[in-house]
């Protein structure tokens, strides 16, 4: 496969998707007043791209998408390696994280408010406790994946405990890691607009609020589109560090 | 200015108000627009949430220093001893059956005609056990039907066109601008609740936490000003209602020209409250009576 | 010194009750270099992972200069049967090479060039920069001897290191192992299937019943210090001592 | 580890967790975090046996039902998808697409086509939970080790033998990870379903709680989903234990200082 | 017939360009065992999988029957250099032998007698039920052995099978694939590091030379076809023949 395969490909997908958003309305499959043809979401789509307030709520959510997420990854694989790696922590911890993780942000959104008001505290605190459990519980089972006799080779070679999480433990759950953070990722940005949706904090969820509120339809689903078009473009960046840093590992070897 | 950490240096209150981005609130935005609280020596931020959710805690907190809510919540608030007290009227009722801002709509093939044949449907309200389903309910009771086998569905405004179109509703309770998408698709108004309730009802009221009533009393008095006037020059402008809808709400022009304006009277209608208060006793959404004394000013 | 006394190991797993061990005893002085032969599955491996500190005996004890071991001695390297798994496939042969010894806080000129010598002794110069899993078996395996032998250990404990390479490679390692046990005075215990290299490389040759397993007999390999892969071989004293040590390793599976 | 042991580890830290909540909030004038003692009176009298048949146990159906369909989408679609290069660089861009869209705002357009009823909020839980089986079950699907896959070719293990037989129990471990992560989200997207046209229901009740200020009963919703999700990972962990013996066991095996 | 023509590969990754083979052609008739020697890293794993399919060779052909090879024929079985890795650990010993027999559809009466009889055969009776994780690296490869044995192959490919295992078992196993080929007349292809083991089974010996790798030479081992471990390798002309390959494989390897 040649290297620019892929993004044709990829680019094919979102094209069917678009075929069918905009044929689905015009062939009355749906009311096109609740889901209008893609040419429409896209005029919508021009016309946000225009206004200065979008940009400036585009980047509100990504401050806030990008601080939340580098805090819960950087929380969740630090706390992720001692626990994985001291069982004892791990059978004292299990039953706590177990507890904390189905608690949804949303319903922690008036404690949110109240400690953080409705600016960016609270959006963060709700997008960091949200996805800081992906990347936990995704290290958690990376570094029980770790091989036996590489584990004992470090050992048996007097490995200092940092040097076998650096140089063991942490490389093997590397490719869990990275699903960890990808996980993260979208879920950190879910929880930034759902945040903003329903605290009204400035960024891209609040625009999708007033849109809904005001019967503007195709605008919605513009301010949708983006927040879908910016999960794509995370996905490609985490691919392309995943070919980079994970070139050693065989899901990525495995496809030269 | 006298209040302890939103004063700034100059006498002049920073003052954030939580506030929901709908029709009903344009007052206090054309009141910023037009400098009534700059003149009063606020230096007003809005912030828009979605319903109580997030308002209300921000002013219990004191994130903000002033909200916006329906008063039928700040009762329940009110019962379940929030600390809050309402410092000015919010919206009200137009008071003319079939040209309210909101009400019961129907589709158009509906065989539903008045308010009693509303009895054993499913009808969509924002909010379970708040003044939607009550005021509902009174429509009925008034029409002569029986309220109690309605199946109430809770959904978001915005969500109710399409449910009404694609049938999964009988009727929904709505206020504009849905109200006037779903009569521009041939929708029937079959209801004016706030009507039905009461005359001319107070439906929202802008509220403070009791600890800023207490300690900043002349923030709260100039507040309460710089809103009466809002409200007085909102209801004599409409026209400069409607352009100032555009500025927070993404309502297009030929909608904004076509939408039912709710009116902003300067008094909070006591007995309409009264009213308000008894439907909820009487459909059960209070666990004790609200202290109205207490919650209005 | 290495005390083996008494030693013992169950397995226990999952209904399956394995006797690897049944009683094991013997000796390793200080600089000795012993070869350790016995049937497949007799339990060499477990013997070797015991003395290297890496697994809990069920009974006995095994002591290094004295002190009872309850973890990986220092200076100590394992070359392990499983070479394959036993490279961290994250990291290029050199970084393989090269990490225990940074472990060991060898400095790093130094450092570069125990790597150096080591590789070329194996016959891999120039794979320093490939990945373990871009190399052939035999290539692997003599990665992990590179690693062993760049540590410059005190014990050196080998199981079945030669396995995967061909006649000649096996014969340049043997003497290999042989010089490095002369030159740095290392103890050496050497597990191998083949009985004229375990005549050919030892001091001793300890023989190991079939299971449950017991030391079947030892012998000291009476050949002059100087090995070399013709005369030596050719020496009829070399043919005797190869023939009593088949024998007994045929007695061995006979009395399994 | 004995059993004794085992209960101690599992309820130490919740111990202590709750005994400083209990102490720390026990004078709180704060109207959103009353104290631990009221939301615990206020626990036993809001989840009775009938409150917990006409709210618990609705949720409880559309959660198993929304999980399992999760389930079963997200592994078929992840071994597809991580079994084909082709596949995979076509629909990945969509799925991300998807992925990102939160389900609140999704949760409208769910309803054009499925309705108002039970089926919206199970497809809703499915939306939002099949995400880490998928791509867990991607990358499982692409680390099978290359020996194993050519054996499997070598010998004639092909077409669904060599899935059921190779690929999935390869990538079970990681598959498992997903099935986890994704138990506590369909809890969480069973709580948002509920935040639309619902009218019974355990995440119902507690935004209800929330809108109408019952403070203590709102906590004592959240603690219960709390408790929901530990004992619901108690479940999953013991079908995994057997699921995955094997691949314990294979970790364990040499690890045993 | 198996017949490779000009087959050449090269393995590209990441800026590394190794020449595996570069020219090789040789045939080996049905029915037909040839040894494959060759130094260590020259190709020979590279070559067993290019015939058996599982690798596209960068030029020349591999045919099997006439029919250029494109995936692995059927009736064909493996055993693999890394015998740990083919192995599939959540399955026991037992499942991961039947498992190939399922797949070619043997009735359930004759797979039980196929699977018993091969564990037999390699000594592994009463090992049926345990993991291959649970067994040692010689069981382990034994295992994989009785997987090939218990299939019935037309063609047979095995990649050092015998590396792990004591010289004992080596030799029993080595009876057994020579009964096996000759009670079911199977085309084998041996690859081996020990040259007498190369002398004592096959019928030709093709020598590799290192790499870049051709055929160095082949020779047809010209002793009786009843072998028999004693008197075989006593005779004079096994130890002619064996002289005789030892010394292409001198040359090939310092042809490198
Ligand atoms: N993790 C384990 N669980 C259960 N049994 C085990 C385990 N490891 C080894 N055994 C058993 O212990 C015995 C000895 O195994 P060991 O690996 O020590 O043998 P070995 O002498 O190294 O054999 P080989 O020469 O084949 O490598 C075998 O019967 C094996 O089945
Ligand atoms: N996946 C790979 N990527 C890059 N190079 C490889 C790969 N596999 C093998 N090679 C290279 O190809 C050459 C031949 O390897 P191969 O495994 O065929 O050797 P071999 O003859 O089987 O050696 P051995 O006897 O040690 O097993 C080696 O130089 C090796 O480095
Ligand atoms: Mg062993
Ligand atoms: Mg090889």
């Amino acid at each position: 496969m040649t290297r620019f395969r892929p993004v044709l490909l990829g680019a094919a997908g979102l094209a069917g998707l678009l075929l069918v958003i905009e044929l689905a309305p015009r062939t009355g499959l749906v009311d096109e007043r609740f889901l209008p043809p893609a040419s429409r979401i896209l005029a919508a789509l021009a016309r946000e791209a225009g206004s200065p307030a979008f940009w400036a709520a585009l980047g509100d959510t990504l401050v806030a998408w990008a601080l939340g997420l580098a805090v819960a990854a950087g929380a969740g694989v630090l706390a992720g390696l001692v626990i994985g790696s001291v069982p004892a922590l791990r059978a004292l911890t299990a039953s706590t994280v177990e507890f904390l993780r189905p608690i949804p942000s949303v319903a922690l959104i008036p404690l949110a408010v109240l400690l953080y008001g409705t600016g960016l505290g609270s959006t963060l605190m709700l997008v960091c406790y949200a996805a800081f459990w992906q990347v936990l519980v995704q290290v958690l089972y990376g570094v029980a994946d770790v091989d036996p006799v590489a584990f004992e080779t470090a050992r048996s070679f007097r490995f200092s405990p940092w040097a076998r999480v650096r140089y063991v433990l942490w490389p093997t759950a590397l490719p869990y890691v990275f699903t960890g953070v990808r996980l993260a990722a979208s879920v950190a940005l879910v929880l930034a607009i759902t945040a903003e949706l329903v605290i009204g904090s400035p960024g891209l969820g609040k625009e999708i609020a007033v849109a809904q509120a005001s019967e503007a339809v195709p605008a919605m689903y513009a301010l949708i589109v983006v927040t879908g078009l910016l999960g794509v473009v995370i996905n490609v960046a985490a691919r392309f560090s995943e070919r980079r840093f994970l070139a050693w590992h065989q899901s990525v070897r495995g496809e030269i | 200015g006298s209040s302890d950490d939103a004063s700034g240096t100059d006498g002049v209150d920073a003052v954030k108000v939580g506030v929901i981005p709908i029709i009903d609130v344009a007052p206090i935005y054309l009141g910023q627009k037009q400098g009534f609280f700059k003149s009063r020596n606020i230096e007003l931020t809005l912030e828009s949430g979605q319903g109580g959710a997030a308002i209300v805690p921000g002013v219990v907190s004191g994130q903000f220093q002033f909200g916006f809510s329906n008063l039928t919540s700040l009762m329940i608030a009110q019962t379940k001893n929030v600390p809050i007290k309402a410092v000015a009227a919010g919206v009200a009722s137009t008071g003319q059956d079939g040209a309210d801002f909101g009400g019961v709509v129907v589709k158009a093939d509906s065989p539903i005609k008045t308010a009693a044949d509303l009895a054993g449907k499913k009808i969509s309200v924002n909010t379970l056990k708040n003044i939607g389903d009550t005021v509902v309910r009174e429509s009925v009771r008034k029409k002569g039907g029986d309220p109690k086998d309605i199946a109430f569905v809770e959904m978001p405004f915005p969500n109710m066109p399409a449910a009404l179109a694609e049938g999964q509703i009988d009727a929904a309770w709505v206020v504009e601008p849905q109200l006037s998408t779903i009569k521009a698709a041939g929708g029937r108004v079959v209801a004016s609740t706030f009507v039905d309730a009461a005359p001319n009802l107070t439906v929202a009221a802008y509220f403070a936490s009791t600890k800023l009533v207490q300690e900043d009393a002349d923030l709260v008095k100039r507040f309460t000003e710089a809103i009466n006037e809002s409200l007085t020059y909102a209801d004599a402008h409409p026209d400069e209602v409607r352009e100032v809808l555009g500025s927070y709400t993404k309502i297009d022009e030929k909608l904004r020209a076509s939408l039912i304006l709710p009116k902003w009277p300067v008094e909070i209608n006591e007995a309409s409250v009264q009213k308000l208060a008894e439907l909820g006793n009487t459909d059960g959404i209070f666990t004790g009576s609200p202290d109205l004394a207490e919650l209005l000013p | 010194m290495l005390e083996v006394k008494g030693l013992r190991k169950v397995y226990q797993a999952g209904g399956r009750e394995v006797e690897a061990l049944r009683d094991l005893t013997f000796t390793v002085d200080r600089g000795e270099l012993v070869c350790l032969v016995g049937p497949s599955g007799c339990g060499k491996t477990t013997l070797l992972r015991c003395v290297a500190g890496l697994l809990d005996p069920s009974g006995g004890e095994v002591e290094v200069d004295g002190k009872a071991v309850d973890g990986p001695p220092p200076g100590m390297a394992v070359v392990f049967q499983e070479y394959g798994r036993s490279l961290f496939p994250w990291m290029t042969v050199k970084a393989n090479v090269e990490l225990p010894l940074k472990q060991k806080k060898v400095p790093k000129p130094r450092r570069a060039e125990l790597v150096e010598q080591s590789l070329d002794a194996v016959g891999l110069t120039g794979n320093a920069d490939a990945y373990p899993w871009q190399l052939s078996g035999g290539m692997q395996q003599r990665v992990a001897i590179a690693r062993a032998v760049a540590y410059e250990p005190r014990t050196l404990l080998m199981d079945e290191p030669f396995a995967a390479v061909d006649a000649q490679t096996r014969a340049d390692l043997e003497d290999l192992v042989r010089s490095l046990w002369k030159r740095l005075d290392v103890t050496i215990l050497f597990v191998t299937h083949d009985i004229d290299e375990s005549v050919y490389l030892g001091q001793r040759v300890v023989m190991l019943s079939s299971s449950p397993t017991v030391v079947q007999d030892e012998l000291t390999i009476d050949l002059p210090a100087e090995r070399d892969q013709l005369t030596t071989r050719a020496d009829p004293r070399f043919a005797e001592l190869r023939t009593k040590v088949y024998q007994q390793i045929q007695l061995a599976k006979k009395g399994a | 580890m004995s059993f004794m042991r085992k209960i101690g580890y599992a309820v130490g830290l919740p111990l202590i967790l709750f005994g400083l909540w209990f102490v720390l909030s026990s004078g709180s004038e704060s109207f959103y975090a009353p104290p631990l003692g009221t939301i615990l009176t206020a626990f036993g009298d809001t989840w009775t046996w009938p409150a917990i048949r006409a709210d618990v146990l609705p949720s409880l159906l559309r959660l198993a039902a929304g999980y399992l369909l999760a389930a079963v989408v997200g592994v078929t679609l992840g071994v597809a998808i991580g079994l084909d290069r082709r596949l995979r660089a076509t629909v990945e861009p969509v799925l991300e697409f998807f992925r990102a869209v939160p389900p609140p705002v999704l949760v409208p357009v769910i309803m054009l086509f499925a309705g108002i009823g039970d089926a919206m909020k199970v497809i809703v839980i499915v939306f939002g939970c099949v995400w880490p089986i998928l791509l867990n079950t991607v990358e499982g699907v692409r680390a099978v080790d290359s020996v194993q896959l050519e054996t499997a070719r070598a010998y004639g293990v092909t077409g669904p033998a060599r899935i059921t037989r190779v690929i999935l129990p390869s990538a079970s471990p990681q598959i498992a990870a997903g099935l986890r992560q994704a138990l506590s989200i369909a809890i969480i997207l069973m709580v948002i379903s509920e935040m639309f046209a619902a009218s019974n229901g355990l995440g119902f009740t507690i935004v209800q709680f929330q809108r109408s200020f019952a403070i203590p009963e709102m906590w004592s919703g959240i603690i219960l989903l709390g408790l929901l999700g530990f004992g619901l990972s108690l479940l999953f962990r013991l079908a995994e234990r057997r699921a995955l013996r094997w691949y314990e066991g294979l970790r364990a095996a040499q690890r045993t200082r």
